[in-house]
């Protein structure tokens, strides 16, 4: 008997599973977002969740109509706005046949999402046949325009080559006399990645540099003694890292009380969140970095300040800190490029009493802009941010550009702080259109093709 | 008439004890031997190295005038000398067809790259029938084979050796875990079905009335050594066989098999 | 070939599946077309098991059979997807075919240690390769069907059609295999290695022959992913990857060439339904699964099927 | 020179580390016939409950050295809760079943804990630090061989290894408990039937292995940042340690351990390039050469 039962619910759920369709369209009464991001594993605590926290309060103000100007009106262009989130973890296959549950069963309006690069590089060309429209908040790899072209897919933060040309330039400017450099990375693309631009670029800057040691410890490792000791043997000026998160902090952990830092000046690409994580644990004179004009490196101004109290209501009383920035900018970067459209099609409805049936024609102008209306306004778009002015500028105009700035760590009254802040324009630290990252630093970062 | 398999000069032994010592038997096609001894006689021992699963120390096995001391069971058995199991050896979770079914899709696939006897079974799923019928399996045709009575498991285990088409049949302990009154029936099909296919037999036995009824000829094993060879009556009247193998100790009918 | 029940209802549910692609929900033709080459990868899980081995480490031949598709597109710009499963099932076919000479003698945890570790080594070799995007990975797409161009709008419907075809004529064959002298050693050898060598068949050799077809079927499966999702990556071969497949093997159960493909539908649905709904919770939502599996069904979801039968 | 004894250091560091990790589960594999995945979530476990107790211990503004105290008592609580609740609600049941089974089992159970230590502990990354910074991986100062620093706490994983390693050793070869043990691991059906009752055997040995992978936890804790997956990091390399030395061993797991942890600091010291799978390649090449690891008896099968 009850295995019939289950037989017969099993097959039952497999039928309802296969063939219930989604909610028939209805006339649109809110804006309803996908949102990915890591729910679990490594990438969850420091970028993940924190993005999550940052994304339902920013939700939940925009709503309110509590936004800044210019980013009053309610929700996104009046409709209130619907957040499904979606826990990022499991790897691009899975994402994949996630990001397709999102678009087709759920029918979200919009996705925002993905921190890894790997899951943007798979989500692209699948967000290309959905034909919706799709923005990275995060993930770094300057790959994703520079291997293709989309239409549909945006990224309203800068890719991860600005990093290490800053970073270089930084460190240049701040110790002109660096011989030895090393490096300490996570076995993995970014990771790699990371270290390659680092490395063209300090030698295209400064020749001679030699290299003494690159270690890559597995991504989560997490015991770094023998990596520790094969930087102290190498004796460096300089160690460049990108760790991050778990692997970042246990890093510091082991690596602060051997003396390693005494000699060596270190690098930290991606430090930033880890600031107030750490405090003790990082040496003086630290260069940080924050993937962009993020967190500390944020110049003032209301929407900051917006986010920043937006933010900490959520979370309990903490900073916002780069992740929380990225997905501002995504939410923001929509919301502007869809009232935007929404502007545009009232601005260029027939003028009262030109048009013969004035109702439908009002009815049409102050719909909510279409898709690719949307995405009309949405390239090239220039809008402001919590860290400051973002131009999409790249890949065809889908890809955002903005400047970045590094600074140095100082310990003071149990926290840390970052002074000596460099900013450093977008002219000077992304490749221009059409070339790619490392053909561009082996240029000797020239401004035209 | 030449020996089918022909054993010279065997010895085996594990570290210390020696479980074979200068063994030397010569069979004949056709005939039916019966190997009796204590339990550690070395019986068993023999029966390992003829089909390969035991390497004698120093020696050699010719079986229809090949040396096969250095092959391994699967050649061997491929060569046609097959063998039962004290334990029945089966395929627990199939069904008794299946369990046929297995070897005689085995022989089947060979086709002709096994022995000189060029066996194919036309239809597989019928010759097992037969075979089952030989073998009065037909009851269990469909039964888990790992939930059959400890009788009918040793009959399949000797059937299932019978499937692949044996020139010469070694039968550990065909009777042991079988009552008194089936063994008698067990073995009289056995050895119709061997007459049949013109099969040679060795096998151990522990009661003395069927190897007297079966055999034509005895080999008494003692620590190692085969200390009788002959007639059945005039072994089982040989003094030193009634000392040390019938004297000995020998299960009693009915008991359990063991190690 | 035999001709019977299940080999036409295999040949029916292909043709069944391949009717409903245009008429179901694309969501619903996505998670099928998943839960299809990913059944293909468990069919071989379940010839391994049925030979009473299981493998850790099939993430191997799952990834090679991806990157053999994707290297076609990638390098050889022959997008062709019958090229591309072809050299997936090859690729998978080749290397199992060596591996397998060693993994012929291995029996329990350590046949599962063994694949585990060289698994492992192909994921180190893919990390290090940045020119194949390290763990990024890279995007493939295939445009050609033997040389017919595909149109654009219907890539998903061939894609998944495709996939359909590819995945009930592996369950047809390899229904047909089980059920033939050779497929019959498979469960003879795992009930008892020992008779079959006294039955005069190669254990060793039949080990070897199931595990190079399980690699075949996990080959194809990987092509078939590679074209469905776009995208590979060196995570086709992490543990965790090849521990899933083990996991939808027992989840299925071994009883019929049926069971894998269901399986793979019926996690895929609980898989895409527990991220929705249980964004937090979804590993454990399926470990739950899992355990109430083992526990009330020890013979997976097709024992459901088949327990009348045995009573 | 100085760089070849910077990798016997760090190695040996390294193979402490794994020692006590895999010690647990070579112990209960040998026991219990279970390759324990869930070995890896109990270590994850210790790690987290040592941050809590940790934190509650320097906010109460006690000395810095119970921090000590603290390790310990989480690797006890980890081994005296989880393990009985496991063992009694879980495994149990499913003693008998195929070691395949019992392996995906314990997979099962690495899910369910991976998401029940998120949903108590959260997903940011925790590390113990007292109101001053102290943590237990730097109180103890550093000790200096050729020419690098190390802390002094590195010692303490060696020693506690050593100690883990001759406290098991004695207690199978010595005590009555411990013989009557190995009977277990020896023949499961043969001490039943002596009359050594299995299930109480099966009950400590899980709850000491607990205890272990929750030691590791512990230790592990005050030096890294504690962070969901750190289980699962961790769990493929004390397989790995365990495959080399022969599952079930404990002169296996130290071996196991050594070779791991010294080919780890060779790669990272002399190739960093190779690092990543050089474990998995010393594990199969051990594997092709041993089939069953270094240490493993010969099984003989009676027909």
């Amino acid at each position: 008997m009850l295995t019939r039962l289950l037989r017969v619910a099993l097959t039952g759920l497999a039928i309802t599973a296969v063939s219930s369709a989604p909610a028939l369209a209805q006339q649109k009464t809110s804006i309803k977002i996908g949102f990915v991001t890591f729910l679990s594993g490594p990438a969850s605590g420091p970028f993940g969740v924190p993005a999550k926290l940052a994304a339902e309060g920013i939700v939940e103000s925009l709503n309110a109509g509590k936004g800044p100007a210019p980013y009053q009106i309610k929700g996104i262009g009046g409709l209130p706005v619907e957040l499904v989130v979606i826990d990022e973890a499991g790897g691009a296959t899975k994402q994949v046949s996630e990001y397709r549950t999102l678009v087709q069963r759920q029918d979200v309006d919009v996705v925002i999402g993905y921190i890894g690069s790997g899951d943007c590089l798979a989500i692209a060309p699948v967000a290309e046949e959905l034909k919706k429209l799709t923005v990275f908040f995060d993930c770094g790899t300057p790959r994703i325009f520079e291997e293709g072209s989309y239409k549909y897919v945006f990224r309203t933060r800068p890719h991860a080559t600005m990093d290490a040309v800053a970073a270089t330039m930084y460190l240049l400017d701040n110790r002109p006399a660096v011989k030895r450099v090393s490096g300490i990375n996570q076995n993995y693309a970014y990771g790699q990645d990371s270290w390659n631009d680092f490395e063209a670029t300090i030698k295209a800057m400064k020749p001679g540099v030699e290299i003494v040691t690159s270690q890559m410890p597995k991504f989560g490792a997490g015991q770094y003694g023998s990596e520790i000791s094969a930087l102290i043997a190498s004796n460096p000026d300089v160690i460049h890292s990108s760790l991050w998160g778990g692997d970042l902090e246990a890093f510091m952990l082991q690596a602060q009380p051997r003396d390693i830092f005494k000699k060596s000046q270190l690098v930290l690409v991606a430090g930033e969140p880890y600031l107030h994580r750490l405090p003790g644990k990082i040496p003086d004179g630290t260069i940080v970095g924050a993937r962009g004009t993020n967190g500390v490196f944020a110049p003032d101004s209301a929407l900051k300040r917006w986010l920043v109290a937006t933010y900490k209501a959520k979370s309990g009383g903490l900073d916002p800190n780069y992740p929380a920035y990225s997905v501002a900018q995504a939410i923001l970067g929509v919301k502007a490029a869809w009232e935007k459209a929404a502007a545009k099609k009232i601005g260029s409805a027939t003028p009262m009493g030109a048009a013969k049936n004035v109702k439908e024609e009002m009815e049409k102008a102050y719909a909510p802009p279409t898709q690719e209306e949307v995405i009309a306004a949405f390239e090239r778009n220039v809008f402001d941010s919590p860290s400051g002015k973002v131009h999409m500028n790249l890949g065809k105009g889908h890809q955002a550009v903005m400047g970045t700035a590094y600074g140095s760590t100082r310990f003071e009254n149990g926290v840390v702080k970052v002074g000596s802040i460099k900013y450093y324009d977008a002219d000077r630290v992304t490749p221009p259109e059409g070339v790619s990252s490392l053909d561009w630093i082996k240029s000797g970062f020239k401004r035209t093709k | 008439m030449a020996a089918i398999l022909d054993a010279k000069g065997l010895n085996k032994s594990f570290g210390a004890v020696t479980a074979a010592k200068d063994i030397n038997v010569a069979v004949e096609q056709d005939s039916v031997v019966g190997l009796i001894g204590s339990n550690g006689a070395g019986k068993t021992t023999f029966i390992n190295m003829v089909t390969g699963y035991l390497k004698p120390t120093s020696g050699a096995i010719h079986f229809d005038g090949r040396d096969i001391t250095s092959l391994s069971p699967r050649q061997i058995t491929q060569l046609g000398i097959c063998r039962s199991f004290q334990i029945p050896q089966l395929f627990n979770t199939m069904t008794v067809h299946e369990n046929l079914l297995v070897g005689v899709g085995i022989v089947a696939a060979a086709g002709k790259r096994w022995s000189s006897d060029n066996h194919t079974y036309a239809d597989p799923s019928k010759a097992v029938d037969a075979m089952l019928d030989e073998f009065n399996l037909g009851a269990y045709r469909d039964r888990t084979a790992g939930l059959l009575p400890e009788g009918t498991r040793k009959l399949l285990d000797i059937a299932m050796a019978m499937v692949v088409r044996p020139r010469i049949l070694l039968l550990d302990e065909p009777t042991s875990g079988v009552s008194a009154d089936e063994k008698f029936v067990l073995m009289d099909m056995v050895m119709a079905a061997v007459k049949q296919h013109k099969v040679t037999v060795l096998f151990v036995e522990h009661d003395m009335d069927v190897v007297e009824r079966y055999t034509h000829r005895v080999l008494a094993f003692y620590e190692g050594r085969i200390i009788a060879d002959g007639e059945p009556t005039d072994v089982l009247n040989d003094v030193e066989v009634r000392r040390y193998v019938i004297g000995g100790h020998i299960a009693p009918a009915g008991a359990a098999s063991h190690a | 070939m035999r001709i019977d029940r299940n080999s036409i209802a295999v040949v029916l549910v292909g043709v069944v599946l391949l009717a409903l692609g245009p008429v179901l929900p694309s969501w619903a033709v996505s998670l099928l077309n998943v839960a299809l080459c990913y059944g293909t990868v468990v069919l071989g899980m379940m010839l391994l098991m049925r030979t009473g081995i299981v493998s850790f480490g099939h993430g191997l031949y799952y990834c090679l059979g991806a990157y053999a598709a994707g290297l076609l597109d990638h390098f050889g710009k022959m997008p062709d997807m019958l090229l591309m499963v072809g050299a997936g099932a090859v690729t998978a076919g080749l290397v199992a075919a060596v591996l397998g000479l060693l993994l012929a003698k291995y029996r329990d945890i350590f046949f599962a240690m063994l694949s585990l570790a060289f698994s492992m080594i192909l994921y180190g070799l893919l990390v290090k390769t940045a020119s194949l995007g390290s763990t990024d990975g890279f995007n493939v797409a295939a445009k050609t069907v033997g040389g017919i161009v595909i149109a654009e709008d219907s890539v998903r419907i061939v894609v998944y059609s495709l996939a359909v075809v590819f995945a009930t004529l592996s369950a047809f064959l390899l229904h047909q295999y089980l059920a033939s002298h050779q497929g019959r050693l498979a469960g003879a050898i795992k009930d008892n290695e020992l008779r079959v060598e006294y039955m005069g068949a190669s254990v060793k050799a039949a080990v070897h022959r199931n595990y190079v077809i399980s690699a075949v079927l996990a080959g194809i499966g990987g092509a078939l992913m590679a074209v469905n999702i776009g995208h590979i990556d060196p995570e086709m071969t992490y543990w965790p990857q090849s521990g899933e497949f083990v996991f939808v093997a027992i989840l299925s159960g071994t009883g019929s060439v049926f069971a894998p493909l269901g399986g793979a539908l019926v996690f895929e649905a609980i898989r895409s339904f527990a991220y929705e709904y249980s964004p937090n919770t979804w590993q454990m939502v399926l470990g739950i699964t899992m355990l109430l599996v083992m526990i009330f069904l020890p013979g997976g979801l097709w024992s459901l099927f088949t327990r009348k039968r045995g009573a | 020179m100085s760089q070849f004894i910077a990798v016997l250091v760090d190695g040996i560091v390294y193979s402490s580390w794994l020692f006590i990790i895999a010690v647990g589960l070579t112990l209960i594999y040998g026991v219990m016939k279970i390759l324990n995945i869930a070995h890896g979530s109990l270590y994850a476990l210790g790690a987290f409950t040592s941050v809590t107790l940790c934190t509650m211990w320097f906010s109460g503004g006690h000395d810095a050295m119970g921090s000590y105290a603290m390790l310990l008592l989480a690797a006890v609580l980890v081994g005296l809760v989880a393990g009985p609740v496991i063992e009694r609600g879980l495994l149990q049941f499913m003693y008998g079943k195929d070691e395949v089974v019992l392996v995906l089992v314990t997979y099962a159970l690495f899910l369910i804990l991976e998401d029940l230590i998120k949903l108590v502990w959260g997903v940011d990354p925790l590390f113990i630090t007292g109101p001053n910074g102290e943590s237990p991986y730097s109180l103890l100062g550093n000790f200096e061989v050729a020419g690098l620093t190390y802390p002094n706490y590195n010692l303490v994983l060696v020693g506690v290894a050593a100690a883990t390693g001759g406290a098991l050793a004695w207690a199978l070869a010595k005590t009555r408990s411990g013989k009557l043990l190995l009977a277990v691991i020896h023949d499961r059906e043969i001490s039943a039937a002596l009359g050594i009752n299995v299930g109480r055997t099966y009950f400590v040995t899980f709850t000491i292995g607990a205890m272990l992978a929750g030691v590791g936890g512990a230790l592990t804790a005050p030096t890294v940042s504690v962070v969901t997956g750190m289980g699962a990091e961790v769990i493929v390399l004390a397989f790995a340690v365990v495959v080399i030395g022969g599952l079930g061993s404990l002169p296996g797991a130290a071996l196991g351990a050594l070779i791991v942890g010294l080919v780890r600091a060779a790669a990272v010291h002399y190739f960093p390039e190779v690092e990543l799978f050089s474990i998995y390649f010393v594990m199969a090449v051990v594997l092709i050469l041993r089939p069953k690891g270094l240490f493993s008896g010969a099984e003989v099968r009676k027909i």
